[in-house]
């Protein structure tokens, strides 16, 4: 059974609050509902964005997501 | 900010070709921050190295792409371009502008950013260089509401797709690459402005095999043009090009005396297929033999026009050397027609197919290529859930070791090895 | 109105992708889209395509600098109004392209780019040199190992005569990439100019705990040269990474995700030289460009090795090759060791693969041409 | 005396090496040797050449099966006795030469071996079919997947006319190797015929032990496939190994490793089809065969399947090629689609390559031909 | 030993090709093992199975090579055939043979052996099929004081040399392959008895690149004649050809009518460099342009010789495809003289150079070709003390991953952080 909307936002933040890995890939969150499609997972981590419970960190070649207060932070590290 | 000494820096405002230099220069009159781009520049000539630190976090709300993070490692130094972000706007299909969308867009950039650009970027966006943090989001509202204008992609998101100018204006265009870059730009915002893929991944639309936006070496899925019928010939102007009344190569071989047009060594000698002959003064051409390379049209446009049946093969894979050597596209369909009628649906329905299957098994940072290479080309075709042709390969494989599975084989693979031994002795 | 950080989310728009091409066509090109029969190129700089209804369209080639400053944006706007009602286009390739509907409008066009000093050079079409490709360098990224501007120019300069002239046995695409990374097509050009690293990665490990993911920096290598250590800072143990340096190829990808790692040095960065690429699928198909001068160093502003190598074999080429064959063509026809000889560049080890696949570089046939290389 | 089981160290002689060659040259043969100027093929299966001294020498090519008796070489050496002074020599690829040194002599040879029934077919010269290089199949090998004298004789009786005549485009050279290792040259073979299992191998428990060496074992599999394992053998745990069954391509170097590996199997062997290779510099560089057709089954004594195959290609190649085409630069230049159409082989994902280096057979360009193959 | 019915071998006895089946059935008359050789065969037919154990040790004392131990998996059934060892007899150079020796050769296997043969095996040695253990020694005793004659190679060591005819009967050869196959033979008697290898290694000899040894394919070492002067161009010759006097290709190709012969289109077009043109009725070739591929000479050997300043080029690392994949060999030396005046003692260093390197770094069962393959042509051309050269490669390498030495790089590769991190803040 997959997890609904509400579950599966649950699941990718408390799995980007604990990771040991601060940021993260799309992928890593696929483990979260392994019986969502790759794009479900993406749509809701996207959402998750907008709500301000996510941060996309960029390296201009690769963007990962992050716990807006595990996120590397170029600006504060100045 | 005041002007910077940049003695290096001007020995590049001589010479026949146009000086970033002066440009910058004269920009630099009206926005002093741009002496401190030059200050920098000429530090790192000085210094033969870059003075830009590693990228980082920054972006429009909600926007996985579309801004490159950058900042000054001599800030003190250039305080004008301590943040030094890059945006990367959507260019207009094949870049057509009117001088008032121009205008506007220069207008806004002078506003927030440093008045700087790249026109264009390599992936095909209006690149804008150098912008504060705090600046991106005034820049965004006023790019979307003033404008109707959006941002690119970057990072591992779709990239903004690119075509050639193809119908616009080319006369080989076998489909109309713009209005496909345009609906599938559209059609994929979300996949260019929000991370969705294990790694980045890139459209190129060119009309025809000459590839003008280089999309079988620099795209994921390369759309290019062809056709299924015969190359349409008008004998009366093979006739003008023998007779030497037509230039060859629409001109482009005019500043040199190479002497008179010899249609058997330019055109019949070079077809790679060996496919051409003259009977008489006509031109014949056996066409199912022909790889519609487009040498012939090219060198006679004249007298020769691509097919009237038409549509694109479509390949999948390009990609730069990073990290295990770069790839060519590789020819998954062969023909395909594109068009607007059905809104692109087989087009559609084959990159979501591509999509699907990489976002699964792809890993971090593996370009769409090598994930078709770690898995094989057969296994890729199975996904497709395409037949396997030999129009997939150049040359059928030199080693014997091939897969069998076990429903293939008679009996399958569980022997008795006692049974054996009774009819083989050890 | 306009943004208000206070309440960024109102009024917020997004996703609207790029505006529709065809509302910024000139009218010729939007009556005659799809219907073009023909073209020619009338001079080296100025295209005429014949359209079906018997419409012309002409268009001047210009070449740019790429990077170029919002003024000068207005000026060739200023040109697009006073001759091209308000429209104009780039290229793939970083040229404008001003298009009038009618011969008679050529020549004032061209006049007026004339009379503006060396900011419109007119060319780029044909059997000729056009715009090199090129990226950031040290104006933006954080990875070069060149500038790309600044040898841009100074190629671009030299090669000038070949940009608005059309006297090469076919057209000769440069590329310039700043790093590995390669963006542009430089790994499938005539001629490509590549920035290249060759000292491995630094190490900081007083930064490396912040700005890293230890496994991604490992595992970033493709030779697995980084490896997990410990480090000292301030006095106390760390986690962080070593490099076997034997093994490193100097492909960046570590500073790519790791920017404790970083990579230029003012020696160690500089120029190889690629040819013979090449994209289009005409005769022969698309070929990767061929690494033949590994390296040539960074010599600000000026670049002269970088120039005179890139004139070097444009001329061997130009000299030698026979109509319509591109660079590669050449090469293949003449054969590699001949190429090295003409365009006399010295052979190194360097130009022999010892990547992946190299295998299928090697010669495995006795066909070889006696060149100086055998003594 | 001879040898002696007592005494085996008296006596003995050892390193002599092979005889020297000089002794055994026909008269005409020693005395021309490195004179010789120019040569022609008379009649398929007759050389002469012709020497700076004036000599000529008659060459009569003669096929073999290569299993052969004493009996058989006896009556081989009646005939050199009878016209050729007692000399004769095997090519490289099986078959006889008798040597005459004058024109007269050349017909009675022909003769006498025309008299002889099948045994001494004259032939195999030019733009023909020549003897199938071959191995040893059930007649002697352990690990074979098919016959290979079998195979041979049948194919050769259906390719008789082409061994006997000079008709071809250009010389087909045919080989046979009864399993992967290919003792031969069946990788470089205008026309291959390979013996292939398709049955991973049996792990025979109670023999392992004292036959293999396990570490040798498992580092045998190049994909790794070969794994540790425990087994229970008369109620005792022993160390063994086991087959992840998905990862072989049964290459059989497991069983080269271990006998207690046995891979043969009468449904699961048979012979794979593969074309395009040669060994020559000319023209074109040696080329490696490609696989056409996977499998077909061992149906003996007569292996019609393989027969058909064989001809099927030979025939669309004698067919299409142009004069002094081998069948690898026809299979080019046509293009392999056209080449699976012409000689009406279906196409299966079995050629298209997924070991590695595989990359490197994909096709990187637009240019391909409409074929029966796309619908 | 009884006859054995052999419904299925019967079959193979008619059709024009010579049966191996009626040979084997005439031998077993006098030599009734025979027939145990014909009924297991028939038992694979019905089987469709070899009926052979994996080898075993066996040899002859003090050597390790020449023999392979072969037993029956049904012995009972065939008990003439329960040992079957072939023993690998050393060929003359090109396998020239005189009655008298190849009549005693066959007495001896009659006598010791089972009487079959193959004349020759795929390395080229004379291979003798089915002994028993128990008459090996006595075999080697009488071919050694009998024959002079003396075992070829197997196992792990150097493999039996072979060589083409060269010029004891063609006119192109450029060196003498078999005085250079004999010599090597002799010279390395101790290599071929005895393992010395990590594997297996072959030397082949061909006397031009028509290679009729098949070296580029099949040997370790191959050594394939070339020249380094102009090709030899009768012009008188030449015009015969044109008239069509001479019969093209050595008369290759008269069994089927391909019209008269037209020198433009058989030889100058199909001239892979294209360096050969007619100047009237001359025959003009550009020798510094010509890859000596030898196909203008097949097609007009009366009018064109290889040049007379002769030696071979050397190529390295041909093997079949186990494990790895086949390879050809790769061109190392491009010109050595090979000459009997010095004791081809420039191959010799050659090959010993190859030798001492891979007996050391070579894995177990790891051919000489994949050896060089794992550390790279660049380490093996410094191993052989050679300068790199373009000869050497097809292509230049594609990929930008250069291996750059800390000597080669200004300041070596140590660099301190702290020293960067003052002119670049992090
Ligand atoms: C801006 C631009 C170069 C330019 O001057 O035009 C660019 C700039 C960067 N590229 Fe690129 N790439 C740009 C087009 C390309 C292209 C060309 C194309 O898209 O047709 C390629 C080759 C095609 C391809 O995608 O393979 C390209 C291949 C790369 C790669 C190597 C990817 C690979 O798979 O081999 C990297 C490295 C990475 O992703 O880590 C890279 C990474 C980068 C990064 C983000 C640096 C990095 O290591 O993270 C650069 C940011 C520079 C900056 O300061 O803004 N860029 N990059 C181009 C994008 C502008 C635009 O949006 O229009
Ligand atoms: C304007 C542009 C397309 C666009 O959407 O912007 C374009 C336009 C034309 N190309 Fe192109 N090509 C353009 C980039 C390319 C590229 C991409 C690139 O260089 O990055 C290629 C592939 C390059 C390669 O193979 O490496 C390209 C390969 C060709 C060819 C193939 C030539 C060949 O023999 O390989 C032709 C045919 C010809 O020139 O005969 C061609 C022909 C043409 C024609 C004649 C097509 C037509 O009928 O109008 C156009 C004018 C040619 C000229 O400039 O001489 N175009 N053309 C691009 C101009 C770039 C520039 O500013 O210089
Ligand atoms: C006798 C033999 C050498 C030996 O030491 O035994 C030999 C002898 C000759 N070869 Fe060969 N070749 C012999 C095996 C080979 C091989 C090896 C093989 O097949 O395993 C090759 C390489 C095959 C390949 O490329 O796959 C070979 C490729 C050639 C060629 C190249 C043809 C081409 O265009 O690719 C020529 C030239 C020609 O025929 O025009 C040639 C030419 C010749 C000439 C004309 C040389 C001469 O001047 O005498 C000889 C007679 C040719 C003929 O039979 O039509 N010989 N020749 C071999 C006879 C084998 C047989 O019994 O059929
Ligand atoms: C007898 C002979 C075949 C024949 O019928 O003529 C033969 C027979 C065997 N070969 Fe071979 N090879 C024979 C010439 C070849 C050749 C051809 C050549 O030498 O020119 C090759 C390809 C060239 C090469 O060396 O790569 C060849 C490549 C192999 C291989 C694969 C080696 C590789 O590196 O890919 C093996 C497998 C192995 O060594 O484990 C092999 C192994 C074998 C073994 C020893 C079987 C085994 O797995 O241990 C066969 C013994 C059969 C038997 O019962 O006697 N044999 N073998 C040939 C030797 C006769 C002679 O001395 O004249
Ligand atoms: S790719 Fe073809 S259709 Fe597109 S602009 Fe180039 S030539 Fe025209
Ligand atoms: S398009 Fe290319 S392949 Fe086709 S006829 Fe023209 S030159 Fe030949
Ligand atoms: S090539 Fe390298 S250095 Fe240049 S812009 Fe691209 S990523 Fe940056
Ligand atoms: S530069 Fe490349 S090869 Fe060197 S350590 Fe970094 S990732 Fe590895
Ligand atoms: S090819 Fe295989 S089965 Fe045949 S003789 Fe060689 S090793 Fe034995
Ligand atoms: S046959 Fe080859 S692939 Fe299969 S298990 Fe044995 S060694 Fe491995
Ligand atoms: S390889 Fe050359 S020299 Fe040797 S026999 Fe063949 S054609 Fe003659
Ligand atoms: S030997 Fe080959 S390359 Fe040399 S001239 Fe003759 S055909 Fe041309």
């Amino acid at each position: 059974m997959p997890l609904s909307d509400d579950e599966l936002k649950d699941a990718i933040c408390e799995k980007a609050a604990k990771s040991p890995k601060p940021q993260l890939y799309i992928k890593d969150f696929y483990k979260c509902d392994p019986d969502a499609k790759p794009r479900k997972i993406k749509n809701v981590a996207n959402e998750l964005v907008r709500e301000g419970r996510l941060m996309f960190w960029s390296s201009g070649s690769t963007t990962m997501y992050a716990d807006p207060s595990r996120i590397q932070n170029e600006e504060k590290n100045r | 900010m005041a002007k910077h000494e940049t003695p290096l820096l001007d020995q590049l405002e001589g010479g026949p070709w146009p000086s970033f230099v002066s440009d910058l220069k004269h920009q630099a009159e009206t926005k002093p921050e741009v002496y401190d781009i030059l200050g920098q520049l000429e530090l790192s000539y000085k210094d033969r190295i870059t003075h830009w630190k590693h990228g980082g976090i920054v972006g429009v709300f909600g926007y996985g792409g579309g801004i490159v993070g950058r900042y000054s490692d001599v800030p003190e130094q250039f305080p004008g371009v301590e943040h030094f972000h890059t945006i990367r706007v959507a260019q207009p299909a094949s870049k057509y502008y009117s001088t008032e969308n121009l205008r506007k867009l220069m207008d806004l950039w002078e506003k927030h950013g440093s008045g700087v650009t790249n026109m264009h970027g390599s992936t095909g966006d209006i690149i804008l260089l150098g912008c504060r943090t705090e600046a991106l989001e005034p820049f965004f509202w006023d790019l979307t509401h003033d404008m109707g204008q959006d941002l690119g992609g970057s990072g591992s998101n779709l990239r903004t797709p690119e075509c050639c100018l193809g119908q616009s204006r080319c006369e080989w265009a076998c489909y109309d690459t713009q209005e496909t870059c345009y609906h599938l730009t559209l059609h994929y915002q979300d996949e260019i402005h929000r991370p969705a893929f294990p790694y980045k991944f890139k459209f190129k639309f060119s009309g025809c095999a000459n590839d003008c936006v280089a999309a079988i070496a620099r795209s994921d899925i390369s759309v290019i043009g062809t056709w299924r019928d015969e190359i349409r010939i008008d004998q009366a102007a093979v006739k003008e090009y023998v007779a030497g009344n037509y230039p060859a190569n629409g001109g482009s071989h005019s500043g040199r005396d190479w002497g008179p047009f010899d249609i058997q060594k330019e055109v019949i000698d070079l077809c790679p297929t060996e496919c051409m002959w003259m009977e008489g003064d006509e031109l014949k051409i056996d066409d199912k033999e022909c790889t519609r390379c487009m040498h012939c049209i090219n060198v006679m446009p004249r007298a020769l026009r691509p097919g009237a049946d038409q549509g694109a093969s479509v390949l999948v894979g390009a990609k730069a050397p990073i990290l295990d050597g770069a790839q060519m596209s590789t020819l998954i369909v062969p023909f395909m027609k594109v068009e607007k009628e059905n809104e692109y649906e087989e087009l559609i329905e084959f990159i979501e197919t591509v999509w699907d299957w990489w976002m699964e098994v792809g890993k971090n940072r593996e370009r769409v290529g090598e994930t078709m290479q770690r898995i094989g080309l057969n296994n890729f075709i199975k996904i497709m859930g395409l037949e396997p042709i030999p129009q997939m390969i150049r040359i059928p494989r030199e080693n014997p070791y091939v897969f069998w599975a076990e429903e293939e084989v008679e009996g399958g693979f569980d022997r008795d090895i006692d049974e054996f031994r009774a009819r083989h002795a050890a | 109105m306009g943004y208000n950080p206070d309440k960024p989310m109102e009024g917020r728009i997004t996703d609207l992708g790029p505006p529709h091409y065809a509302q910024f066509f000139p009218p010729v090109i939007k009556e005659n889209k799809g219907k073009w029969l023909w073209h020619e190129i009338l001079q080296p700089g100025v295209l005429m395509h014949k359209s079906e209804t018997g419409d012309e369209v002409y268009t001047v080639r210009v070449g740019t600098a790429r990077l170029m400053t919002c003024q000068f944006v207005r000026e060739i706007c200023d040109i697009a109004d006073a001759h091209c009602d308000g429209h104009l286009r780039f290229t793939t390739r970083n040229n404008i392209e001003f298009m009038v509907d009618a011969k008679d409008k050529v020549q004032p066009l061209l006049d007026d780019l004339a009379s503006r000093g060396n900011k419109f050079p007119v060319g780029g079409t044909g059997a000729g040199v056009t715009n090199i490709v090129h990226t950031q360098g040290w104006i933006h990224c954080h990875t070069p190992a060149t500038d790309a501007s600044g040898p841009v120019k100074v190629v671009m300069d030299e090669l000038f005569e070949y940009f608005t002239s059309m006297t090469l046995p076919a057209q000769v695409r440069i590329a310039l990439a700043c790093c590995l990374n390669m963006c542009g097509a430089v790994h499938a050009s005539d001629i490509a100019i590549l920035g290249i690293h060759r000292k491995p990665p630094m190490i900081d490990h007083k930064r490396i705990t912040g700005v890293c993911e230890l496994p991604l920096a490992i595992a970033s290598c493709p030779l697995g040269a980084v490896k997990p250590a410990k480090a000292m800072v301030d006095g106390e143990e760390i986690k962080s990474v070593s490099v076997t340096v034997e093994r490193c190829m100097f492909c960046g990808n570590c500073y790519t995700m790791c920017p404790a790692m970083p990579m230029a040095d003012p020696d160690g960065d500089g120029i190889a030289i690629l040819v013979g690429g090449k994209v289009s699928n005409t005769r022969s198909a698309p070929k990767f460009s061929k690494l033949v001068i590994p390296f040539l160093p960074n010599n600000t502003p000026l670049w002269p090795e970088t120039v005179e190598a890139v004139k070097k074999i444009l001329e061997a080429y130009a000299k030698d090759a026979k109509k319509y064959e591109r660079v590669g063509e050449w090469a293949e026809r003449i054969g590699w060791e001949r190429f090295f000889e003409k365009c006399d560049i010295p052979f190194t080890e360097k130009s022999i693969d010892d990547y992946r696949l190299a295998y299928n570089t090697w010669r495995t046939t006795t066909q070889f041409k006696f060149t100086s290389h055998i003594k």
